[in-house]
């Protein structure tokens, strides 16, 4: 994938979607790309849906924010009727198997994958769900290496937590695979 | 040893860059978008033997701040709109006693409490004209978390050096995004200390000696027993009303800025060698005109792009030179036209100025700004 | 308003309802608990005393008595 | 079926509200709607006013007058609109940081002024519109974006504080006594003069997280376990009282009330 | 019955025409030289049944009289620089709220404290642009006792009509000479008074209806129970995140006076129709210019003197049209160059601008002004 | 021959200083300069920091390192100056109007985090500079320019709001008992922790005339015969009490100092 | 005389010469004159020397301030020391006869007369010096005429000193006239 | 700065004087008076006890106790 990846990741606030865009940013600037994370802020973030979005590109990257994305991933329902519906006709969407998804949808590819259920239950913590995500993302797209995007999560994530965080990264990349066998 | 490469917001940007050019004091007030930075400055300050107060609200933040300042320490408080009306009054008072200071806004949308979550550039001409009576400013305004990073430490710089509040005015934009940078060692970088009184010289604590730009200052404690007060002051820095060492004091303020604006003002020009068309913006605005300069380019437009850094002192000189090459020009910012102003009376009648803004709390998007460009065209 | 406990029972709206677990923790009869959305639940009508604690303490006023229609 | 309170003094089309699951700041809304149902006051002359914050979003959901002021100003518009219409019941909410940070100069001067506001504190001791910052009620030690080894501050004691200004009544209560909240707001709004009810609430997205203080639940029981009533704290042998807060009513005295002064003023040149 | 020959100062002038213009609330922190506005006030009110009250500070006296407002008083503030600086929160509150309210501003000397007692004419620019977030803006300027008492009562007028807070920026000469005025007849003035909604309408607090200016303005207490926020707010209301709504919100706010300005926009000129040269002078400096042309005239000069007395919105339009009549515009004002920039905007290239102001705290004589004058003849 | 205590701690050449005839504030001043060489400061060590009133005018004549901010805000400077270089010894001069109006917050405030600060509070009961407008410490039913009817106010207790706000020193005395006022200054300046002496001052100009208090002599007569120290009062009958002000120190405790806490901090990373 | 009255009162906070100033001017309202008065302000004029200017015209009065005064009284020592040197060279100086006069002083008329003096011991009050002060300018310049001058003293001063300040006017005329004789 | 009592002696500095009379009327011995200027002069320089009261009580710093020189 050689175009500029405009990723929204979306879902409620304490899902640690926006440590997982960072995560991703920083793996993108490890493999000497440029990225740029934003996300949204206040009151709107804390009770309904959170977002934060990424742009890695391999040009440098002038205008920061995501217009319209072509990767959105929404891991709560809420997060999924508020933003799912902005993407461009070739993007691609991923939503956890949790959410019903509006009926109609235009994108090039559209996903519904357990990536909750995997964290719970491939890995036994929810809350690595947004490594699942990272690991699904970046094996659908490519946009950072593998030795990046560890790193990056490596350096991110707490002490004590590396095994967990490898094991949700490897389900992660297993989700994709079977999408892309 | 290699630099530091980081991906940072704006914000935490600002708080490396200040702590780079020797701040050791930080008082302030919360307030979105600006928070992350005193956030920061309340980890880091102790660290290294520095202080970091939250106080009770903006005014009594930058007062805290401007007490310091006078012990010798290097300040900042930080902001963002509602904030920084509070902290007006204070801010004269730091301008007519000459005291250094870092005032960081981090501009959100609208007036009043607004849309507090979300970007706007209404602030521009408050950083110019918020406080009651004439007074000098300098008002700087980055548009990469990099160059927040580099103009804190300007500003800081440019505050000890003609001894006055400087103002960095960003955005929510460039506050919050995240963006790689690189951190220079401490070695790579100028830092401006502001220059003191030596024991035993004959201290005027507000005169300015032969060759120095303005007044030495004395840390308090240090040895020089001298007077501040936002009362107009003679040279020895007690209240006087005479008119004509008012005047005086006050020329001599103004003049701080006039005479050095070749020092104080830096600005980015992109591609306007051979321009015709010239967009003017600022801040988080100039990344949507750098994304719209590159496109108009590649579709063979001449189109360049004016980024004043320095808002104010405004570049007027140069403005107005390219005001006479190009064909138009069309200012963006995030409000209902307030640079612009300042741009149409550079101009003259030289050639058309338009405007591209909006300050409902959304960013321009480069397709905006080619719309309208086009439709000017 | 309906008038004495008799014609009251306790009504929950689900919507409102933010499964912070209040009511649930301090009825003094244990009659609540959440359902599987994370929701709260009357698991034991019967023995709901209608004391309407559970509907003072919900800070979303998701929980309340009401006439039993 | 709808809730009556909702129904009948709320704008519930506004709701679900913004706070966050857990968040005390409904529970004392609740409270000060049933004082009002209590008193049976005129909605039509019940005037609600607040600052910024979060609990500072609270007027926007109560069916009455409404105003969301600047940051910690609440007291100060209050006095406009109580002096200009004194028929008013105006009654003012405001957070810890907006009653005492930024608005303690308003808060001391409508205790000393004993001007007829009835302000009602929701107390969480932390910014938590902001996101977490300490404020002048965060416990020494404790822990906020803006103290990350521990607050050094002494907080307020807002109820003792609002005496030594002048006020005339002054109480304290918590979000899990909801009983007695209500009982105190209703005398708090009975009060002819200036009345201050601070209601300590929980903040369980930012104070909670940030002190690990449990889940809601255990903010909650925490509530319950420290603090004690005044009067029952009287008869309490000190080994009972110690490391616990106090609540209940501290002052509640009868002093000319600001309105009526000017009244008298008014008076004299009518005759 | 005669009209009433009174010997006031400005500052007393100013409380007879808000009185006349239907005060009835009054709530303020004293300032020099304002103060005299705040005092009689103190005395009058009462006496009429209506209410003075000195708060704590000048936010608090700003915020106290936005809330009287509400509840359907006529309401006014007074102050002097370092207060203004102070309320420039709450105008932007007032502003984006809509709440009708008259800011007083006697002008004195320098920046901060300064000097208190002098006069200067240092705030035109903060009068614009002192609150943060782009916001619509009236200010008016009298330049005599008797205007005083009269641009009192406009603002009381334009206030009410537009729902906005308007600002009258005397200053120190103003506001303490004393001079002759004749007191109409309360049945001379006109008033103009809110519109408010009828019960049973059905009403949405900020929606503007078909035929009207603005939204109808119900009191607080009188049966509409309505929410009133500093946040973006939709029609009803209640705050919004739709930066659709936002937009339209700022529009409609901008095009209060925008739309207006034919009804807003008044000015002085003498001897304007012959005019060569120009004199462009407002409020007590005004005077200072008046001299001057007459002098001038006498030595056969023709000299004309335009004087804004809407300071905002700036009566751009009259002041094109005169730039391409006379040979050179001298603009005289108590600052280091404040009104004069709007002049070189609005003149363009049509005329050479040129600046004759002082601020250190004397007026500025007629001598003064001539002599500049014929320097750059 | 010059007066010592001019000579060696104020700035001869600004004298006669522009108080009025009989003014208290040169009283008070003098006595804080006394207190500070009963102390033994090194002059280069002393911060005089005050805002805006006539009292404020006080640090111009001070020969220490002086700071004259806006109005109402020295003790938020004094922060600053204090919390940035610790070993300075920082004196707050504010009027009652600078102190307790406009500056109430910044005094709670600094009391609150017991801030190693002494304030030292010129309380005349009417802004002086502004020209006789009432203060928050005129006595109800007196009167000043804009109180012309009387002041229908309830006076603050300054002396009580700080303690409401947690100084943890406190006293209040008179231009009158000089005496008193110098070991009183001195035990403030001493005490590690915020402290607060009210010196109650006249103002002859326009307190005094507008109130027809009599001349100089009969104002300064008045606060002997009117303030009575705790300690006597304890002893006193209640009828020998009645209508009388107290003066003396109200505390005098040591809690924690803002500036020591904030050095733990430091070392804790020095370590 | 028919120029432009301006008048400078100048002496200590108490002496009521702003009052004067603004009897005088109101005097000349009631002649159908124009009149401006000015006045010092602030701490200034407190402790030392107050000032109250005055200016009557027959024509519009434009510029309000006095640059230069053509008459010029002063009544204390400070006052004199501070304003009594800006005079009109045609110009008329008053001081009372308390007052040493600073060495070269070029005026046309000098006059220094014991108006306080006069005040105390034949009027019985040194607090209408500026009555006898307002008397004496009067019949000086004639700038108002002795009606209205003495209707717009009766209007503002205090109710039961009428007979005090009469007697304080006419003392005032009697000194100017042993002049004029 | 002087030592023992017996060496001092009140200083006028009339100058700085503005005649309050606070010194006069508070002087425990009343030793002082008015000159005819309205400033403080010593009536009965014998008398004086040198307790200092005037000194401390002058707002003016215009009368004080120094060396006999
Ligand atoms: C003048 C100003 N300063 C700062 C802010 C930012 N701000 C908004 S709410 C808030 C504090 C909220 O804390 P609190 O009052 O305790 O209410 P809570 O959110 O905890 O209920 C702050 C600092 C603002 N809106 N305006
Ligand atoms: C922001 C601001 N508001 C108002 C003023 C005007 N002002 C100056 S001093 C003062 C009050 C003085 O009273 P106080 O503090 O009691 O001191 P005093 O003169 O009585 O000693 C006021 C209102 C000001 N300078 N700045
Ligand atoms: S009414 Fe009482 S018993 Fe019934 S569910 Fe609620 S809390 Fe439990
Ligand atoms: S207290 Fe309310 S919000 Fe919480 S679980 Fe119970 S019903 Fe739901
Ligand atoms: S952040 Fe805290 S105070 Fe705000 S809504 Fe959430 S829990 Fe309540
Ligand atoms: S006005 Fe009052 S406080 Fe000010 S100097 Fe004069 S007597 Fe003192
Ligand atoms: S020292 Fe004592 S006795 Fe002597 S003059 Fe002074 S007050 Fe009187
Ligand atoms: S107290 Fe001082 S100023 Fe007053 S009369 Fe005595 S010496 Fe003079
Ligand atoms: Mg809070
Ligand atoms: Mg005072």
């Amino acid at each position: 994938m050689s175009k500029q990846l405009e990723l929204r990741l979306s879902g409620s606030g304490g899902q640690g979607l926006i440590t997982a865009g960072i995560i991703l940013a920083e793996a993108a600037l490890l493999d000497h790309k440029n990225a740029i994370q934003t996300q949204s802020y206040g009151p709107e973030a804390r009770g309904g849906a959170s977002k934060a979005e990424v742009i890695i590109s391999d040009k440098s990257i002038d205008f920061p924010k995501v217009t319209l994305p072509n990767m959105s991933l929404a891991l709560t329902q809420i997060a999924c009727d508020k933003y799912i519906s902005d993407i461009t006709e070739d993007g691609t969407i991923i939503v956890d198997d949790s959410i019903v998804l509006p009926a109609q949808l235009v994108a090039k590819n559209i996903y519904r994958l357990p990536i909750i259920k995997t964290a719970i239950q491939e890995v036994g913590k929810e809350i690595v769900a947004n490594i699942v995500a990272l690991g699904l993302i970046v094996r659908l797209t490519g946009i950072v290496t593998d030795e990046s995007l560890e790193k990056a999560i490596l350096s991110r994530i707490p002490k004590g937590t590396e095994d967990l965080n490898k094991l949700a990264l490897k389900k992660g990349y297993e989700l994709a695979e079977g999408l892309l066998s | 040893m290699a630099r530091k490469v980081k991906f940072l917001q704006g914000n935490e940007a600002c708080v490396e860059g200040a702590l780079m050019a020797g701040m050791t004091f930080y008082s302030g007030y919360p307030i979105t978008p600006s928070t992350e930075i005193a956030e920061l400055s309340a980890e880091k300050l102790p660290k290294i033997g520095g202080k970091f107060i939250q106080m009770e609200d903006e005014i009594a933040g930058i007062a805290a701040a401007i007490g310091a300042s006078l012990t010798g320490a290097k300040v900042m408080t930080a902001t963002s709109g509602p904030g920084f009306s509070l902290k007006q009054e204070n801010i004269g008072y730091a301008a007519l006693t000459e005291i250094p200071l870092v005032i960081v806004n981090v501009q959100r949308g609208g007036p009043s409490t607004g849309l507090p979550t979300a970007p706007g550039q209404g602030d521009v001409m408050q950083a110019m004209w918020g406080t009651h009576g004439d007074h000098p400013v300098i008002c700087l305004t980055p548009d990469s978390v990099k160059e927040t990073f580099d103009l804190t430490i300007r500003a800081f710089n440019l505050a000890e050096k003609y001894r006055m509040p400087v103002i960095l005015l960003t955005d929510e934009i460039t506050g919050h995004m995240r963006e790689k940078i690189e951190i220079p060692e401490q070695s790579e970088i100028e830092v401006y200390n502001r220059i003191k009184p030596n024991l035993g010289d004959n201290y005027q604590a507000y005169k300015v000696e032969a060759g120095d730009l303005v007044p030495k200052m004395a840390d308090f404690g240090s040895g020089f027993r001298y007077h501040v007060t936002g009362l107009m002051h003679d040279e020895t820095g007690f209240p006087s009303n005479s008119t004509a060492n008012a005047g005086r004091l006050m020329d001599r303020l103004m003049d701080k800025i006039e005479a050095n604006k070749d020092d104080i003002i830096t600005y980015e020009e992109i591609e306007t060698e051979d321009a015709e068309y010239l967009i003017l913006a600022y801040g988080g605005t100039a990344r949507t005109a750098k994304a719209a300069v590159k496109t108009l380019r590649a579709e063979g437009i001449k189109v360049g792009l004016f980024r004043p850094i320095t808002l104010w002192p405004f570049p007027n000189e140069r403005v107005n030179t390219l005001s006479e090459q190009v064909k138009d020009i069309i200012v963006a910012e995030l409000n209902y036209g307030q640079l612009i102003l300042e741009v149409e009376r550079v101009v003259k009648s030289n050639c058309p100025v338009r405007f591209c803004g909006k300050a409902n709390g959304e960013v321009l998007t480069p397709d905006e700004l080619i719309r309208k460009f086009k439709e000017v065209l | 308003m309906a008038g004495s406990k008799e014609d009251l029972t306790i009504h929950i709206n689900e919507a409102w309802c933010k499964g912070c677990g209040i009511c649930i923790a301090f009825c003094p009869k244990k009659v609540l608990g959440f359902n599987e959305n994370g929701k709260v639940m009357m698991l034991d009508r019967d023995n709901c005393i209608k004391c309407g604690m559970c509907q003072m303490r919900c800070p979303d006023f998701a929980i309340f008595l009401g006439g039993k229609e | 079926m709808n809730h009556p309170l909702v129904e009948n003094y709320f704008r519930m089309d506004k709701f679900p509200h913004i706070w966050c699951p857990g968040c005390g700041h409904g529970i004392i809304m609740a409270s000060i709607a049933r004082a009002i149902e209590k008193l049976g006051l005129d909605k039509d002359k019940v005037c609600i006013v607040s600052g910024i914050g979060c609990s500072s979003r609270a007027p926007g959901y109560m069916d009455f007058n409404t105003l969301h002021t600047t940051h910690g100003r609440a007291l100060a518009f209050a006095t406009g609109v109580k002096l200009a219409n004194p028929d008013l019941e105006v009654i003012v909410i405001a957070g810890d940081g907006d009653l005492s940070a930024i608005g303690g100069n308003h808060l001391i001067h409508s205790a000393r002024r004993n001007i007829n506001l009835t302000t009602i504190c929701f107390n969480n001791n932390i910014y938590g519109m902001t996101g977490g910052q300490y404020s002048p009620t965060t416990p020494t030690n404790e822990k906020g974006t803006t103290a990350p080894y521990g607050n050094i501050d002494k907080p307020f004691d807002i109820a003792k504080l609002a005496i030594g200004a002048g006020a005339t009544y002054s109480a304290r209560t918590t979000a899990y006594h909801v009983p007695q909240m209500d009982k105190l707001i209703e005398a708090a709004i009975k009060h002819k003069g200036f009345s201050l009810v601070e209601a300590i609430s929980i903040c369980p997205t930012y104070y909670g997280r940030k002190n690990k203080k449990g889940s809601v639940v255990d903010m909650m029981t925490w509530l319950k376990d420290n603090f004690v009533d005044v009067k029952v704290a009287e008869k309490l042998p000190q080994e009972k009282k110690e490391g616990k807060f106090l609540m209940g009513e501290f002052i509640n005295i009868i002093e000319p009330e600001y309105t009526d002064q000017y009244a008298k003023i008014i008076e004299h040149f009518n005759k």
